[in-house]
């Protein structure tokens, strides 16, 4: 799992390591998040991205502070790698009123305004358009960022994609499309999903530039997301970087997981970002051992730090429950 | 489980299990009702039992599979599609509302669409705005459906079947929150008429109206009163669409009072049809105005007390029924 | 046109070409509005004098294009985004009610949605069940949208502004059947509360509640009845979502009696909403139970007379009146 | 315009001369649809399918009894060919009960169950996945029929299509998709509703065969169609069948054609399916000028009896208005 791929950019043993940590602190992150949730700390759905992280540190790194990203139900690792504070995600994630979304949303709903990280969105494929519709005003303000979508392959299936597709290539808006293929949605496998299972053939249907890279490969999908946004920024235009993916644990905490072998599992597991990440590093001499230590130390503290905070958090009155419903209620 | 206790969950896959061994023509499908087992488990070992003819899964594409569990009744077989959770409905809509909805008046009466759509519904389970929708209203309001709803362990067990035999096209409420809750199954139910609302407890003194989760809310609440000497009556509509005026007007004719008690935030809500039919049949026979008792008008908030704030509680039937009675 | 005589359509039109000359924010799309002029003819060379940018063509994909207008709105512009006709809006619902209405609330107050829908709405044009919907009650139900009804001239002239200042969504709609319709537009009006309701005639013995097409059809009415001795007060809702309800009830409070009047059918109706309203506010004011006037509960066939029947017109709305009057 | 394609299917000439009697009838049928129009004895939106025949008449040739058809709201030709008298489908425009909807559905809503004629969809694109449903109950029910599904490229920019060809490609179900590509949607060209204007590429995004004709020259039609219905058939899985045609007519009877040029209208006219297999089949000595005389003639009163009989037809009564809202109101 450590081998080099053609052109991997040169990485510096601080932005390397940088990397590194972003995947082990996603993973720490939701293993706790996991517990707490069987605590009854967290409640709802809670989607874990375990097994998935290098997708999102991937992407993420070539995208700017001007940008917008837009993610699904499955985004604490795209809501930390964002620059979120773990402590206002977990706070949510409590539902408590010091949350990044007030409490509101919870492990679904991660919103801040700050990075321009808009959700955070429940409905399978509804946030598509609205990405458009955010570039169409990057565009027409004559901004220069681009906005960054995060879906699930399950999604393509939606009506809401091609119209998404076809309007942002008539438009030609600088969207980032970023299928993240983890072969399931829910317990439907992608060939249940898609009678065309090439999903970067979805792109040609609309003109649109596709790559596929390997999703478990975090240089792999550095250097597709820098070609990618790169493309998007030289050309205004839209386009379509399918991350092929898997996620390790169950779709939900709603989830015996029947519908696939646990040897598939235990496949992919093999394929693991992180140690994947960590063998490189480790070949490049670009980490020691004893860094990677250090490194999860100070990972599990901040998770720690952010259960800490979560627990002394306050619940919102009950009577601002319909404060937010307009903008006049603002106070 | 003990004796006859059994499931809200069981109850629905009993309907369902009998539906498919009973007529050739009923498939289901619906997102992962299949391999999954259903995304509350409904479903589970029913593919293993009828196979993915009679058990399709399907790809995220409601308005697609809702459309074709359209055409496919028009086609002669007796689709029951799945819509996973009312949340998602709305990408059916138009299918429903445009093609289920119409087709038999717009064609004179050739085409009748013998369609029954199944959705989980309903709050409590901490899901936040997108996933806690109370759309029953919005079903309700659309001439050529018949709108069910599922408040009951009897109603889950038996309103599919009359549904499946119902040549047009029928919408069935069920509440994600009943899941596990056990009850048990009244004797010799087996064929309800669901053009009828029930009455699920006799009482003299007020009528509590309200379907869904409702139900069981109110008759907690009832039995609350009952121990301040209260007597109230609980009208399950379970029929959204067409409403089943009748009972509704029977009753507060009787007590000559009413509360309506629903989740679904409160304009344009069933509360709002119910109250201007008793206002336009028993103005005259009220002794209190009718009073509605509905979810708030918000985007459901995540936490628990906030979502618990956000539709009515057993503790406020009672004060709301207290509250009307002293005024009255 | 002779003197200050206007069409409804050089209203709207009007209040668009105002809107993009005063806010380079603001922009239009939607299917057709620009090469073909609109489907009615509304935005007719706005495209020649606004150019592309601000007057997009899209393809049909109502979903997409209203999910843009949220992000674009997201993105700091001033959509308006036109939905050639109500019929077609179901396909965007779940855009409008799951991200348009809930974001700002779901995002604990960080992200609101200054976005306008506009929609061509209404029957009279024997254009057949999928295309003579009035669903104002669908739109009026959901939590976090404004709901507006252009009923008058002076409303599809003046609304635009004031809602394309609103932080938070809003529906406009606006009535096919009155394109053509001159009128006199009020001096100096320029600015509406889009919080409020209107009376537009005013009277003792009894309030017309109404909206939309509701409006002239029961000012003429109110004339009629007027020759008889009566004198009804006539109340134009206008905005739907959240209702008005001080207006509803002062009314209401002084005549004791109400009719409610709309093109949309019965059941789960803007008329269920007042009569609900009415009866928890003014139970003791009443002289007699509030009645519904509405659409027929059926989609609505091509052919002119059934068209007519299926929903209120003056001379019912006239003996309708004469009929609550005479048992009062 | 008369020439043969490459493998023309030998025609009688009793087929031949029934083919161009039905391109004919369409065309009288319509043009003294549009005269009732203005004589308002026909209302509400009126979509006519002049210079289109030979899409209909070539396609329909291809199916049998036992086949379903579903269309737009621009169907009357599609239900002439299909066999509706034109005596019930006038009367439908009239709005007379004797119509073949009851009268309820008017212009837009021809519906006929005898003939598996179902409709007269007026929401663009609502129609397909309802097609693909039947198509799969046929498939349950392991009856022969296809369906055959018409719709303009305008629908492909919905979500509806994406999500009916997806379904029916995984499904493996009969269905005959025919996009009769006219160029506009309203006033909205191919190239401002599609980014990708090759239709074709629409069906490899799914799996599915695709193929295009020239939507004027019937003959062409027919051999695409009877290619694309055999493959239907012996496959049982869907197929895309792009015919690229033109109206020679406004959108509607309220389109004052400022999206186009005249002059472009006059180049597609000179390409008349009409002219264009009338020469034909008088180059094959398959016609006489006199039998297209007769032709015409026929086919005027044809349509003057469907005028006359609409005529006398009755308006439903007022009470009957909810009859069918629901079955048990049916006598
Ligand atoms: C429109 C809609 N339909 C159904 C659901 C229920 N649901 C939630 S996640 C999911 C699967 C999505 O799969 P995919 O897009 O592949 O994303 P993944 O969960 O694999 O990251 C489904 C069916 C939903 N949230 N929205
Ligand atoms: C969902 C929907 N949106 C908009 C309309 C209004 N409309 C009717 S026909 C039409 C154009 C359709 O174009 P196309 O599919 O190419 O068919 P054509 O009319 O050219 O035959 C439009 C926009 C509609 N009927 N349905
Ligand atoms: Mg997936
Ligand atoms: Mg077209």
């Amino acid at each position: 799992m450590a081998q080099e791929p053609a052109t991997a950019k040169p990485l510096t043993r601080e932005q390397a390591q940088k990397l590194l940590y972003q995947m082990v602190l996603i993973r720490k992150f939701e293993e706790m998040s996991a517990e707490m949730y069987t605590k009854t700390k967290i409640r709802g759905f809670l989607h874990l991205y375990i097994g998935e992280e290098a997708v999102a540190v991937g992407v993420m790194q070539s995208l700017g502070t001007e940008d917008n990203v837009l993610c699904t139900y499955r985004e604490h690792g795209h809501a930390l790698v964002r620059g979120l504070d773990p402590k206002i995600i977990m706070a949510e994630m409590y539902g408590k009123q010091e949350g990044c979304s007030r409490g509101r949303g919870g492990s679904m709903h991660l919103f801040d305004a700050k990075t321009r990280f808009y959700g955070g969105n429940a409905i399978v494929a509804g946030h598509l358009a609205m990405a458009v519709g955010m570039a169409l005003a990057d565009k027409k303000m004559k901004r220069n960022g681009l906005t960054c979508c995060f879906f699930g392959e399950g999604a393509i299936a939606e009506g809401a994609f091609h119209e998404a597709m076809n309007l942002a290539a008539l438009w030609q808006v600088p969207v980032l499309f970023v299928c993240e293929n983890n072969f399931y949605a829910m317990g439907t496998a992608l060939r249940y999903t898609h009678a065309q299972t090439d999903l970067t053939l979805k792109g040609a249907a609309y003109g649109i530039a596709s790559a596929a890279v390997d999703g478990m490969d975090l240089l792999a999908v550095m250097q597709a997301a820098d070609t990618a946004s790169d493309t998007v920024r030289n050309t205004g235009k839209p386009y379509l970087l399918v991350c092929n993916t898997y996620r390790f644990r169950a779709h939900s905490m709603f989830d015996a997981e029947l519908y696939r072998e646990k040897s598939e599992v235990e496949e992919w597991k093999k394929r693991d970002p992180i140690p994947g990440f960590y063998n490189y590093l480790m070949l490049q001499q670009l980490l020691t051992a004893d860094d990677f230590k250090a490194m999860e130390i100070q990972a599990e503290n901040e998770v720690q730090e952010a259960v800490d905070f979560a627990e002394t958090c306050s619940w919102e009155p009950v009577e601002e429950l319909t404060k937010y419903t307009y903008s006049e209620n603002a106070s | 489980m003990p004796d006859n206790l059994i499931t809200y969950r069981e109850c629905i896959k009993q309907a369902i299990r009998e539906a498919l061994l009973g007529d050739e023509r009923v498939f289901m499908m619906g997102e992962d009702v299949g391999r999954y087992g259903g995304a509350f488990a409904v479903s589970k070992n029913l593919l293993q039992e009828f196979g993915p003819e009679r058990i399709m899964d399907t790809p995220l594409s409601e308005a697609g599979f809702v459309g074709a569990g359209i055409g496919a009744a028009l086609g002669g077989m007796r689709p029951i599609v799945e819509i996973m959770t009312v949340n998602f409905s709305l990408l059916a809509l138009d299918q429903i509302a445009n093609n289920a909805a119409t087709l038999l008046h717009m064609s004179g009466g050739q085409f009748n669409v013998p369609l029954v759509i199944r959705m989980s519904a309903g709050i409590g389970r901490q899901l936040a705005a997108q996933h806690s929708h109370s759309w029953e209203p919005l079903f309700a309001h659309l001439p050529g459906l018949r709108v069910l709803s599922a408040g009951t362990h009897e109603d889950a067990r038996y309103m599919l079947a009359p549904a499946l035999l119902d040549p047009d096209p029928v919408i069935i409420f069920e509440y994600t929150s009943l899941l596990n809750l056990e009850n048990k199954l009244p004797e010799n139910t087996g064929s309800i008429d669901i053009s009828k609302a029930k009455v699920r407890r006799e009482g003299k003194d007020i009528s509590i109206i309200t379907y869904g989760t409702g139900v069981y809310k109110s008759l907690e609440a009832a039995t609350e009163l009952a121990a301040s000497g209260i007597d109230a009556e609980v009208v399950d509509l379970r029929i959204l669409r067409p409403l089943d005026e009748e009972t509704i007007i029977a009753s507060v004719a009787e007590t000559h009072r009413a509360l309506i008690v629903e989740d679904a935030s409160k304009s344009v809500s069933i509360s709002s049809e119910v109250s201007a039919r008793i206002m336009e049949r028993c103005f005259y026979e009220l002794d209190a105005p009718v009073k509605r008792l509905c979810g708030a008008e918000v985007p459901i908030p995540y936490p628990k007390h906030l979502e618990d704030a956000a539709v009515p509680q057993p503790a406020q039937i009672v004060s709301s029924i207290k509250n009307i009675l002293q005024h009255a």
